[in-house]
């Protein structure tokens, strides 16, 4: 009777409780949006399985080793390449390697729109401030807004590593969700005619250009902010695996199998990170009202600085306000978002290529802005 | 929950400061990438002109060498296509075909690693 | 002439020992058996060469840094995921994404012979206790009675690092000799007519029902056996990549690179740990004994489970109880060898999937098994 | 070798109890999922047919939602041959045409990383 | 104002020095030559990225965690692999699985070409002893004359860590070179006549040949060498792999995405380890000057030695001396530099073949030379 | 900078010693690979001649064993044009044609992850 009442001590059923089955059912949505609704599955089914794997109740510290919190478990020692900020720059080599920066190549003025978004990171750095985070959790959490997973899990690692996992759901969760968080605000800081406005088809790019491009984007953007030197050293080293064209094995193995295992272990990692006896805190679900504030500001700095800079340009070269939305990055859904819109106005509207412009640019944006402060806060003199 | 707002807190950690010169960087940091991109290019085409000329072509306007407005609305009705899933379509239209090379033994490249020279 | 005599005493040749001999007789054996019978070959040959690479004669401990067991040596590193017990949940992962699980989905009651094989795993239990093996390490041991490598691999390493390298190579060895073992079992526990039973064809299976699938089997074992997780999660993640649909690329990445990089290093480093100064025991063979023994009860018990419920089952509906021996998994060598009796006794009769879904689900039985095993014996307190 | 064999062994170390609940547990759990699969099959069925019911369809019976046994036989030779490695009817017969999406800069779903959304 | 100056004083223009301008330009030079000559272009582009990305300059040891020689920064933890000597043994996993060693087992004794050249490691060592480098120094600068990257750096990581990154930058380098060292000394050393000579064409190689060649390699050359086995029982482990016939897939992946992502790692923080603030030496110049003598010695040894069998073959059987430039390794492009030389002596004159087999001998000569240095160097009693 | 050379150093060292131990071992290990390939390959084609012989052939000459030169040649020239960058032509001359072996779920190999099996 002892060995079968030990058994059952160990059940997961015998430890489960309540804030389990939250996050078991939060887990379950993860996964079903995903499937159903197709919003960022490569991260979502992930993470929804790892939420899953994370909480299953078991009996901790007793030397199983099975939580991700257990040293020594298998889910610790994948864990470690998010805890260390390994796995982001591995991804951004990746996307460096599958981005075509020929949209922004052909018009670089749209690049301030990736810049103009970036408020929304600042402006919920100071509301967290406010609330009473400390200055590394506030910038962690202002990060969000950024709208790229990467740049905010790594962010979070070097400063705040007790919000990581908070921070990183709520950072894909909204990407995943920015069909549903853009086009109310869009509409609303824009007119009919704004909407219907059509831009100019891009010009080519040549190929030196392209090869150049990294090489440049490196050596400007890391002397600006050396702090983003993981991020975007990778971002632009994967671009130049692409773009050289003397190197096209190692991008394809870059943009395929290496990003794909980081991707996995990363989404699942994350998501088991949540594992309900850490992650059900008041401070978690303010994060995600943070985080869901820093999107919408995001894209309304994104819209309203297109709109400003409209001021200033003449009639023909007039931009389509709605690609400042774009500016958020959450690549490349963000873009498609405002493709659609633009759609809904004018059939014949094609926004694409234009919204891709502030759209990598973003991505860009957000990175220096992480470099920028860790380069105040990580100061240890 | 919210209860704890204080906007003093802002204040005191630097936060405005941080925020002004951090938004203040991220533009600096875009804007100087495009007007450098944006001279390059300039300093590309006119070199290209130069040698089209040299190469007996009328003056090569700008228009030459940009993408035609034509190339542009194919590659857009495309993407139209490719995002409303008209999955024949779709396939047809936006397949890239990779031809990839193989690696014989004598092209297996040790250490080396390196692709097929040219010349 | 120093010189000389140092070189000459750091060759092979001066260190060679007559265990080296049989170890590197053994790996060559591995080799032929992987190339010229093929059993096995995608572990056999990493294992056979990596008992050759592990049997070189080296001075060993003078900082050379050649040999697994030698801290700071490459074989040392890429050992390191064996003895954590890291690499056995990636595998599974990527036989997750490989493994279609209709056969088991559209016959469920056939997953009880999957569970009934397990037999073989406790009857060894008790039989190493009994020579007194530790209890963590006979329960090690009883592990390969469950015919799945990483289950043996993880367990070992986790309850008895000490006898990795032994369990490991027997787990292996068995799982390839399969279709020399079983079938002298299979024919004496069988009447010809029974041999000769052919089972309806199996039903379709929904894309929900495969989809579900992997969630309602995670929460299910591993809220019975927690200490399943690492194995069972990752197992069930990676079908879930397979099933949903929308993780494609994910999925085929997990079921090749991902996978064939796990099993090639598991393999050379697994083949290496058999080192002659550290293998050549007493406790080796009669571990190699007890696997043997281990295997045929399993066998034996599947088939004699499925004798038990065809009394049971009305007359269309009756198993053909070759099936029962699939439940060893061993997969698919077992599945297929009963799917070969099944031709030679009537060539119209297919059992290969009907053989599959014991095959499957006998990998999911020796997971829980070893999820208990872990939970009684890993207890601190 | 087998001379220190004494089966006091097991009872001391509690093998005995561990074994038997460990295999009891080992069949709950197959059996539990036995059992929940096959419900969850009925039930899905049983929506199913509502679902062709309603659309007109002729009360659709189980055979109608099975695989039929010619078709199951083609598998089985199928799989016959291909074991035998009839390695040129092998091919032919068991080949599964994977149409691989490319990554076109548009779709190449930075940090999303995510496959082509549908609607 | 104070943040402001803060963030200047982070900035990579405020710590700019000259020596990392020099180095930003070798980098540039080296992505140049990469993608305008395509030398070696596989690990000229990571490794002149690499160099940028080192060489941006910030305030260090500031907790930033940028720097590869920086303890937490992501450089410092993918650089692991270089500094332990991981990666060298799994580039050469994946050379094997691509390496096809028919020329060399058609005529085998041209493998004493491959041994010949080997002459440049030894007098480069000697030189490199008497210049007032340690002896562990002087063996890892001698192995540049290897012409093997991976096991420069393997030798180095061993014997003299701090000399690594000149080592590998000197070893790649002139391996990138051979089209611009070699040809000069070949024709020195040749006349026209023999230039000319044709060789005979190889006889065809059986499977069992080639099955049984990285058994047969393996055993001898680490019964030697025991010190070589890291090297040499990968590069035998992957061609086994590949001639097996029965683990093709594990092969492939040996052979395509585990290269592509050691060889992206291992180029990418070599590049980075060139940081100036500790690259630009006296030293690192010196060890460039050796090297370069080095790669003149060997390919002069190897030529030398053809001409020296020569005097023992009989007419129809002599060698084409140039062939014996090819020992120097540096695969393939030493054998594509001789097969050029002899185009342009006799358009229907086809070396290729017949240099491929000293090219990839030399390979397995110099990870010998380095098993045999480390036998002698490592020795703690 | 190559001030300080200094010959005696190489010979404290053990310079010399190492230097020709080395040397030779390297030969020796790369000469003994060749004798052993080599009379490997004779016993083989022993072997494979008594078999030939054995079925009915005439008796198999050296010459039928190795590549022929006009094969030889074609191979050559097919790398010339390789190297030479006839694009075209290379990749009519080179492909080598790569049957991928399906995974279906009857050969998915959990575990055993062997290849299909012969026989
Ligand atoms: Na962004
Ligand atoms: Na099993
Ligand atoms: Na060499």
């Amino acid at each position: 009777m002892d060995g079968i009442n030990q058994f059952i001590h160990f059940t997961g059923f015998a430890n489960l409780t309540i804030e389990h089955v939250i996050m078991l059912c939060i887990g379950l949505v993860f996964i079903y949006l995903a499937i159903k609704k197709e919003y960022e599955p490569l991260l979502l089914v992930p993470i929804g399985f790892g939420i899953l794997m994370g909480n299953i109740p078991f009996v901790e510290n007793v030397g199983l080793q099975i939580g991700l919190y257990e040293e020594g478990s298998v889910l610790n020692y994948l864990y470690f390449g998010v805890m260390k900020g390994i796995y982001p720059p591995l991804i951004f080599l990746g996307i460096g390697a599958m981005t075509d920066f020929s949209a922004l190549l052909s018009n670089p003025k749209l690049m301030l729109l990736g810049a103009a978004a970036q408020i929304g990171i600042f402006l919920t750095f100071m509301a967290a401030l406010a609330l009473g985070f400390t200055i590394e959790q506030a910038a962690a959490i202002g990060i969000i807004g950024g709208a790229d997973g990467p740049t905010a899990i790594f962010l979070s690692s070097k400063l705040a590593p007790e919000l990581l996992g908070a921070i990183a759901i709520a950072a894909y969760s909204y990407m995943a969700l920015v069909p549903v968080i853009q086009p109310p605000i869009i509409k609303l800081l824009t007119s009919k005619e704004e909407r219907q406005i059509k831009m100019k088809p891009p010009r080519a790019v040549t190929k030196l250009e392209k090869m150049s491009f990294p090489i440049v984007g490196l050596l400007l953007t890391t002397f600006i902010s050396p702090g983003a030197l993981p991020l975007l050293g990778m971002l632009f080293f994967g671009n130049m695996l692409k773009e050289s064209g003397v190197t096209k094995r190692l991008a394809d193995t870059a943009a395929k199998p290496l990003i794909d295992i980081v991707t996995i272990l990363l989404g699942l990692t994350v998501g088991a990170s949540t594992q309900a006896t850490q992650f059900l805190t008041q401070e978690s679900i303010l994060i995600f009202v943070l985080g869901a504030i820093s999107f919408m500001i995001a894209t309304a700095g994104g819209v309203l600085f297109a709109k400003f800079m409209n001021l200033f340009l003449k009639k023909g070269d007039k931009l389509n306000p709605m690609i400042g939305a774009a500016g958020v990055s959450a690549v490349p859904d963000s873009a498609r978002v405002v493709h659609t819109l633009g759609l809904a106005e004018d059939p014949s509207n094609y926004l694409l290529m234009h919204a891709m412009a502030p759209n990598v640019s973003g991505v860009i944006g957000s990175a220096v802005a992480a470099g920028i402060l860790m380069g105040f806060l990580l100061k240890v003199f | 929950m919210f209860d704890k707002f204080n906007i003093s807190n802002i204040v005191e950690n630097d936060g405005v400061l941080i925020s002004i010169v951090g938004y203040l960087v991220v533009f600096t940091s875009l804007l100087l990438l495009a007007i450098i991109i944006t001279y390059f290019q300039k300093a590309l085409q006119t070199q290209q002109r130069k040698k089209l000329k040299s190469l007996g072509h009328r003056a090569a306007d700008s228009e030459n060498l940009s993408i035609s407005g034509e190339v542009s609305a194919a590659i857009s009705t495309a993407l139209y296509l490719h995002f409303e899933e008209k999955h024949d379509l779709e396939n047809t239209v936006l397949t890239i075909k990779r031809v990839q090379r193989t690696y014989s033994p004598w092209s297996s490249k040790l250490y080396g690693l390196r692709e097929i020279p040219k010349r």
